[in-house]
């Protein structure tokens, strides 16, 4: 994909105010976000968060209720689809089944009234790049390949008229798993290649953090956070970011001075200086399983008893009932260490440059 | 799981005897259409072309042949239309009274032919177009409708909706997509159903006697009124012919679904 | 997406125009049956129960009606049994040669009315049961199974197949876990199945008019009889009683539907 | 599930010889296998490995093509699924769309003609134990509930009257992931109380490695290895195994003298004592990504320039290029230590007790 494909950068995307709703539901309520030319940008959260929504507005097969899209400089709100300039791959692929792999590259480029002999040539020069040589897959039909190879093709028809934004809607969904690293692993190269603008729809909080420049993570329609893989895991700005991404222990604190907040069992954890507190607020203070270490009691901040270990081969999930609550903690396996169920261990983390999240005030 | 030969032999002959019911009297129009008889009667005595020469060389019979052919390709076009641009709205758009829209499409299938005669008659005779193949075709139509819709509508639930979103992102227009892809994609389906309402239309005879008029009637009516007068072994000729047309048209019809399953599996996951 | 609301008015005036052509001929039937006139004629003079009183107190139309009744629900009864059968056969055994089992079963809907017609009179002259409810039964039991076997089978590809399996690790035997799970767990679709075999009885004209002999037809029968010699508006009134029943009918079917439906939702995916 | 369920302890299982052809196909390839009572064992594998063949033959709603299965004392290899005395938990969960909750929970007890009250009762108890207050839910239907409850729904009935094996063929399949190690913890602590024998079948070595006492890999029909866990994830005895419970660096060693073995880069690894070596074999040095350390140049073993680096949240995945081939390391992030790609790393491991994996001959 490269030859044709290599000067393509891509634009930028702004989303301004974009509302949807259907009859009463907000399906996507109040949310705007500017992507960067060239950016990996994902739309993150659970099932119903308005995610794919809003990938369907950018696409244009959802009108907004109000809001309005920016594709480079172009106002494209009320575009159709088909004159937006965008590529697409769909979570099912959506090949033409009555074409074959080579009818179906070809097919955005036909529309776009090229010579035979150009579309043949580009056509060619992509199936090599993507690894399906057009000799061996240019009759197949769409059944006749793998998933992996479903998902190629419908990457290069995508791609093929070298559009400068590319929408993917959970394109890894229904793969498994081995063929979903390999296929991140490109998917990366590529855009690293092409400097596409990228929007990614996931559910998956690990494909977003492996891929992204910056993840979106919605929740009912809204944006909670936007920030880079590593701000969204290490700084979260809301109790749902910090539970979304991987494990979290969320220990109850008290303000005790500006900086300083006190744990239930009344240690002192210093705030990292660049998160701003609210006093009216009540925090929680996270702990990633893998910040906490297990140590010798003598070196031990707390202490607590083991409730169950649970061996995961790479590693060991150990939840232990401690004065501040139980905490989940990962430790690598270790021939010389075991751990047993009602063991008393002692636990450690690092009390300066604490990250704390504003406690969700909850209904009832 | 551990039945002896026995029940299982015995499973087997009464799946035989029922399925011999189900197709038995179909097998005895067969029988009695090699008849050597002049009156159709049974068991008949065999065996004789005769009556298929009848059919071939008899006027009347051809008459009958070319009307039905006529006023079946007209319906066959028109219920093919409405039925697959019914079925394309109801399962593809967002227009509010989808339910409305299904329920008028399948409505002549559970209709009784009796009343769609007498509805028929009322209307046609005050219009003067008793006996005209138009307005026979036009009832025809109404009785295929229900076919093309059923058939398009679950190759289409089969499908994979974001196809003609795909061709959309691509760069298609509306018609674009709906020639390139909304069509040919559901192409055996459209097929499929177009089949259907011909071989409504070719054995109807209800609605068509009280149609037909003083005119040639339709093959099967032509059928009907023989039987009702001199029962000729003539007819179970005609019949057999009849026979063999749905059965090659269902074969085409078993081909033609294989083919858009084998499509649908396109599909991820 | 961003047509005028000129455009979307001309769709909808176009829909509605080809859902009144589709149940037009139903409609005009129940104007007539309201008509004071003595024949049948379009447009009618209205208002009047005249014809309605005629249907009910006529002591032909009672007999007409309540051989229906008596043919119909024999035939549904064994249509329901046999129709059910072979759509579990076939969804949930691996007996060989379920194909032949599923033509055999889906025969009867594409073989022509007039060939069972024909077959079914030669037949039944011969063992001289023309006339008989129970020859009459015999032959509409073949019409209703394909309809039975194909909406007992598209319910059973939706329901979770591993309920039997979960029956019989539970502890019940094969005759207990057809009893309280397979009948149980898709009775919805076995009434609709029924509901449908009793439909196609209670409508057939071809097959009836050969079989019923001299002896009092069947409703529907005996309206096409009247349609061709005194055209009388009590047809009218009599097959808009045949529509209300029919729409009965198929509320229910809408109900069931939606119940069955609903229960396929229980399996996990 | 206490109280009446108190009691259990599961019986033996046995297979002996266990194959089941389909035509000319072997999905199950003379397969033997014991079970201790009380054992939570895993048929682990992908999909048309065999496992859940093995499964169906295990509860009878398959024949066997050869071999025989006892459970207890008593070979079953002919009984009737409704006589074997088993619980199985489908993927699908198999509840009765048309009973409600209370009646699918108490069909075996009414197979059982036990009297209407000990039915209300252990049905009552039954339901409280997995947080199913009868009140509320006794009259549900299968579909009013969400898919966690379906599950325990599913797993009440099975064990409602007292079976001495559970079968249970990936009954976390259809469940999103919170739930999921829910009800993995909950499936731990009921196996821990009741003692049951448990057959669980899945293709999740994660889920494996967690719930198990033991766990089968499947490959083809046959089994690979049966072990424990920590067995199955540090001693794997083929290529296989290796590479299907977690990430696997397998490195081609050459043997030097009994128990050494030679690197491509000479260096020498010793074999741990409790693998046997034939000499006629070739074999592959198993590295797991977590057993490798980045450390300065300097007391480094090995040194390679990074190829690609993946952000996983909780740690950072690192393929480095090295003398010996590219190897994917673990490492934590690390506030002061970045990794960018081309960058020259130090890399370092145990040489003594190493892990050997004959290399698997392969066609062509």
């Amino acid at each position: 994909m490269s030859a044709h494909l290599g000067s393509i950068t891509g634009s930028r995307v702004q989303m301004r105010n974009l509302t949807k709703e259907y009859g009463i539901v907000r399906a996507v309520d109040n949310v705007s976000l500017d992507i960067e030319p060239g950016e990996f940008i994902s739309l993150l959260g659970p099932s119903g968060s308005g995610k794919t929504t809003a990938l369907m507005m950018l696409a244009g097969f959802e009108r907004t209720t109000s809001g309005t899209i920016h594709i480079g400089e172009q106002d494209v709100t009320l575009v159709p689809p088909f004159a937006r300039g965008i590529g697409m791959v769909f979570q099912s692929y959506a090949l033409f089944p009555h074409m074959s792999v080579y009818d179906n590259i070809s097919y955005p480029l036909k529309l776009r009234r090229m010579s035979k002999l150009e579309i043949d040539e580009r056509v060619r020069r992509a199936m090599d790049m993507v690894k399906l040589p057009p000799d061996k897959f240019a009759n197949r039909l769409p059944q006749q390949l793998s998933g992996g190879q479903r998902q190629r093709v419908a990457l290069v028809r995508a791609l093929i008229y070298e559009p400068h934004v590319l929408l993917m809607d959970e394109p890894m969904g229904a793969l498994d798993k081995n063929l979903r690293e390999e296929l991140k692993l490109e998917l990366l190269s590529l855009q690293e290649r092409l400097r596409l603008t990228i929007v990614y729809v996931t559910h998956d909080q690990g494909e977003a953090l492996m891929l992204s420049n910056r993840a979106a993570v919605m929740r009912d329609g809204r944006i909670e956070q936007v920030a880079n893989p590593e701000a969204l895991y290490r700084r979260p700005q809301t109790e749902f970011v910090a539970n979304f991404l991987g494990e979290a222990n969320l220990v109850p604190v008290e303000q005790s001075s500006e900086r300083e907040f006190t744990l239930p069992d009344g240690q002192v954890v210093r705030s990292s200086p660049d998160i701003s507190v609210d006093p009216s607020q009540s925090y929680l203070l996270l702990l990633r399983p893998e910040e906490i270490e297990v140590c010798a009691e003598a070196e031990a901040m707390l202490r607590g008893r083991i409730q169950s270990t649970v061996y995961l081969g790479s590693s060991i999930r150990i939840d232990v009932d401690t004065p501040i609550g139980v905490l989940t903690v990962v430790a690598k396996p270790n021939q010389s260490r075991r751990f047993e169920r009602n063991q008393i261990v002692g636990l450690r983390f690092a009390t300066g440059d604490a990250v704390l999240v504003p406690k969700e005030a909850r209904a009832g | 799981m551990g039945e002896t030969a026995n029940i299982r032999r015995i499973r087997y002959l009464l799946i035989a005897l029922v399925a011999l019911y189900l197709i038995g009297p179909t097998l005895v129009v067969i029988w009695l259409s090699f008849s050597t008889d002049e009156v159709l009667r049974f068991p008949p005595h065999l065996f004789s072309w005769r009556w298929y020469e009848v059919f071939l060389f008899d006027e009347r019979w051809n008459e009958a042949v070319r009307r039905s052919l006529l006023v079946g390709s007209l319906a066959t076009f028109l219920a093919t239309i409405i039925g697959s641009v019914a079925a394309f709205g109801t399962a593809r758009t967002r227009l509010p009274g989808k339910q409305i829209v299904e329920i008028f499409a399948i409505a002549p299938l559970v209709v009784p032919p009796i009343i769609l005669a007498t509805g028929g008659y009322s209307l046609f005779a005050k219009l003067d177009m008793i006996g005209s193949n138009i307005g026979l075709a036009i009832m025809h139509t109404v009785l295929g409708v229900p076919y093309v819709y059923l058939i398009v509508s679950s190759a289409l639930a089969r499908t994979d909706p974001s196809i003609e979103l795909a061709a959309l992102s691509l760069g298609a227009n509306r018609w674009r997509t709906i020639r390139d892809v909304s069509i040919p994609a559901n192409l055996p389906a459209i097929i499929t159903g177009a089949l259907f309402a011909f071989l409504i239309s070719f054995d109807e005879v209800v609605v068509t006697v009280f149609l037909s008029g003083s005119l040639a009637p339709t093959l099967p009516v032509r059928v009907f009124s023989s039987l009702s007068l001199a029962v000729s072994p003539v007819v179970a000729a005609v019949s057999t012919v009849q026979i063999i047309i749905a059965i090659v048209l269902m074969c085409l019809v078993g081909f033609l679904q294989r083919w858009q399953r084998r499509w649908a599996e396109a599909v991820a996951h």
